[in-house]
């Protein structure tokens, strides 16, 4: 089980001593978009010659993402800056910005913000002044998102051609536990750069909720890397892990900021940390890659596939969503 | 070496000064450089454009090449199989319809490739036909 | 009346390599590479003397070149504009 | 340079082990790509088999290929690799050959017959470089040779001489008839020997002769748009395209027919610097 490699090699363990082993290691590390973070965990290292090239161009590419992803926050700073309210950066972008372990070597897709709902509308208008246009124009996307998503429609820009996120909450209205999103956005804590960053604590539970609240698990072994170096960079300081206990407390996600913490302990840290029943599960799912970076045990992710949508909404609107999903 | 290259340097405080015209308000003077994955990798590639795309759920095109519901007066519906990169090609370059299509048809499916945008089934394949190199 | 003001990010941030009559400009800060035509490329040096808004950038423009055509001054304006949607300058 | 294929059928491979035979194994097994050809349903290994090109990198809309055209399918899977994932040197969807040190980019549009151009000089003293890719490298501004077998479409099937090193031919692929031809071993054996480039050509088959040069920064404009990384390298892609264009002459050329096509190119060579 090849995944199981690159998160053993990730969190410190032996290196491949043949070509297969880093074949697979590098294809899984590629496929699970961790292949950046690898190669700067692993600068210096003593590697095979081809390796270090793949490495370097790797770290040379995340470099080079991260320029771009910075570029693109800033360039909504500049379309906002009328607006006057707080922009909050989110995951990759805000750990790149930063200058966090966790953005050493992350790939960085589309920029995600965080803003008061109550100015969403201002916000949207400005950037769509600014060249940003929706995706899709289609109108069930359309109602579903404005009424119950976290989330605007995603814009993409025209030029650029990079996508927004513009979140007023970090999980969908339709989710039981209600993060404070007032809390998050008044503890958040400014750049320097016009620009801010959620709390150490919220950034944590913003990526646990993500992970288990916000998806099928999907690129969860990233996401569960994330949450491991935000909490080695942060975790030295007394008392954090209580503090982060009860900010997640707060929005109502103590449970699943445990149950990340739980994981990332098991996958990349010292692993003694006590499962709780379902766990074993959600690593198996985590894992299933083989050395070829194909996904496999296809029954596990179909499960886990309508579960994590049962999570995000009342089933009377999960029927709903997936009858129109069906449809399509 | 940021200042090469403007002819201006210099030159203005030289006896003889260099014109700058000013062009018309209209004219673009910014060209940023698009990535262009898209287009080398379809010309090394076949893709495809399914029409609609998946995601759309049954719909029907309209002669513009919008969407509608299913039953439209004057829409087509959903094209039996995706349309092919090459077909694709020669449809919106020179007209000519896809095996199986009849005129009408295959040009609400070109209008509908036109208007297809980022992120939607057929995107990349669609930008990969547009450069010309 | 005064104009918006712009900015350019600092020289240091940007290479030029003139490439017959335009100028290709790497961008270090966004990482992205640009082709201007006249009189963009002047525009964009004129405002290495520091901020100013069109009247100020024709005035710098005038000292130097000499300049033909007409509507100068909606000339600037345009291309500033077209200069700040590349995020090469900014207005303040 | 390296690529790792798997594939749910052994045709395939077969074919790729018989095509490039002559080629060296990479020496610690250590690939810089992964493709896999899969069934893109389970059924479909079986039924009217389709081959699905997945990899490190996919595009999602990516047209199955016929089993019968797994070739197709295992060199398409690392053009793929190749367009979408490569950082090293800049990437340039060009043809290159070289000869006494000199190497000649040649780029255009699909069908433009820089293929065949880059075939036939091939056979007649040229060192191939590369069919598809060109290669050029960030700090010294060499071509990196690329050496990998040339797909022939439609009518140039039938100007390849070397018929030993010909591939199955492949009828009607969606673009039309295809049959690889390995390059020989001359392009085989020195393909670790780097090439500087002396000229940049757009040539254009199928009209009357014409030769006209192409001013730098049309030849900038057109590089970038036939580059997968340019805008990936960041500065260091800046530099490079900037230098080349700066540095190499470039023409555009028409021609009527592949002998006026050579004759051409060999005249235009002996003239640039």
């Amino acid at each position: 089980m090849s995944a199981r490699s690159l998160v053993q090699v990730l969190s410190g363990g032996v290196l491949p001593h043949e070509a297969t082993g880093w074949n697979a290691l590098i294809a899984v590390a590629r496929a699970e978009l961790l292949l950046g973070s690898l190669a700067f965990r692993l600068e210096g290292a003593a590697v095979p010659a081809k390796v270090a090239a793949i490495f370097a161009d790797a770290r040379a590419q995340a470099d080079q993402g991260h320029v771009a992803a910075l570029w693109e926050a800033e360039m909504a700073r500049r379309a906002l800056a009328a607006v006057d309210c707080p922009v909050i950066l989110l995951k990759g972008t805000a750990y790149a910005a930063a200058g966090l372990q966790a953005g050493m070597g992350r790939s960085i897709g589309d920029l995600d913000i965080l803003v008061p709902r109550d100015r969403l509308d201002e916000v949207e208008a400005a950037l769509l002044r600014a060249d940003w246009e929706w995706v899709k124009p289609d109108p069930y996307d359309d109602a579903y998102y404005r009424r119950w998503m976290h989330e605007l429609p995603p814009l993409i820009h025209k030029a650029r051609d990079r996508m927004i996120d513009v979140h007023h909450t970090i999980l969908p209205l339709t989710a039981r536990v209600k993060p404070d999103s007032g809390g998050l956005i008044a503890d958040s804590i400014a750049l320097g750069n016009g620009l801010r960053i959620l709390s150490r604590e919220d950034m944590i539970v913003h990526a646990a909720a993500h992970l288990l609240a916000d998806g099928d698990l999907a690129g969860g072994l990233r996401n569960l890397w994330d949450i491991h170096c935000l909490r080695a960079e942060f975790g030295s300081e007394a008392g954090s892990s209580l503090r982060l206990q009860a900010r997640a407390d707060r929005h109502g996600l103590g449970s699943q900021v445990a149950r990340a913490i739980r994981l990332s302990d098991q996958l990349y840290g010292a692993g003694t940390e006590w499962l709780n029943s379902a766990d074993p599960l959600v690593v198996r799912r985590l894992l299933a890659r083989d050395g070829w970076a194909r996904e496999i045990r296809p029954a596990t992710r179909l499960g886990f596939y309508v579960r994590s949508h049962w999570l995000r909404m009342p089933p009377a609107m999960l029927a709903r969503h997936l009858w129109a999903k069906a449809r399509r | 070496m940021s200042d090469e290259g403007l002819d201006g340097e210099g030159a203005g405080r030289a006896s003889r000064r260099t014109v700058l015209a000013m062009g018309a308000i209209a004219a673009s003077t910014v060209v940023t450089i698009r990535p262009a994955f898209a287009q080398a990798a379809g010309s090394v590639m076949n893709c495809q454009i399914p029409i609609p795309a998946p995601e759309a759920g049954a719909q029907n095109i309209a002669a513009d090449g919008s969407l509608v519901a299913p039953g439209t007066p004057g829409s087509f519906p959903p094209a039996p199989r995706p349309i092919t990169g090459e077909e694709a090609k020669a449809l919106l370059n020179s007209g000519m319809s896809p095996p199986g299509m009849d005129g009408q048809q295959a040009q609400a499916y070109a209008n509908y490739i036109r208007r297809l945008q980022a992120g939607t089934s057929g995107f990349t394949c669609y930008a990969s036909l547009q450069m010309p190199r | 009346m005064a104009g918006r003001v712009y900015t350019a990010d600092p020289s240091q941030e940007r290479t030029a390599v003139p490439l017959e009559s335009l100028v290709a400009v790497y961008h270090a800060r966004s990482g992205m590479t640009h082709l201007l035509a006249p009189p963009a490329s002047e525009i964009l040096e004129a405002l290495g003397q520091g901020p100013g808004d069109a009247d100020a950038i024709l005035a710098r423009l005038e000292a130097q070149y000499e300049m033909t055509g007409s509507g100068f001054r909606e000339a600037i304006s345009a291309r500033l504009e077209e200069l700040e949607a590349s995020g090469l300058v900014q207005a303040k | 340079m390296g690529f790792r294929i798997g594939s749910d059928w052994g045709q395939p491979i077969a074919v790729v082990e018989r095509l490039y035979a002559g080629y060296p194994k990479p020496d610690d097994g250590i690939a810089d790509f992964t493709v896999r050809l899969e069934a893109g349903r389970p059924w479909r290994r079986f039924v009217r088999p389709s081959v699905a090109i997945r990899g490190d990198f996919i595009l999602p809309d990516a047209a199955p290929v016929t089993l019968a055209h797994g070739l197709l399918a295992a060199e398409m899977g690392m053009n793929l690799q190749m367009a979408l994932g490569y950082r090293r040197h800049l990437l340039l969807h060009a043809a290159s050959v070289e000869r006494g040190g000199r190497a000649i980019l040649m780029t255009g549009l699909s069908g433009a017959g820089k293929s065949t151009l880059a075939m036939l000089l091939g056979e007649v003293g040229w060192r191939l470089l590369g069919d598809e890719f060109a290669l050029l490298d960030l700090e010294s501004g060499l071509l990196h040779p690329f050496p990998r077998a040339i797909s022939l479409k439609n009518e140039a099937i039938a100007l390849a001489r070397a018929t030993n090193r010909l591939g199955p031919l492949l009828e009607n692929t969606p673009r039309g008839n295809i049959r690889h031809l390995c390059p020989n071993r001359d392009a085989v054996a020195r393909m670790d020997e780097p090439a500087k480039p002396v000229l940049i050509l757009f040539p254009r088959f199928g009209h009357v002769e014409a030769v006209r040069p192409v001013g730098s920064a049309e030849v900038f404009m057109r590089l970038t748009q036939a580059s997968t990384n340019y805008v990936a390298l960041g500065r260091q892609g800046f530099d490079a395209l900037t230098r080349l264009v700066t540095t190499v002459s470039a023409k555009a050329i028409d021609y009527a027919n592949t002998a006026g096509g050579l004759a051409l190119v060999e005249r235009l060579s002996s003239e640039a610097q």
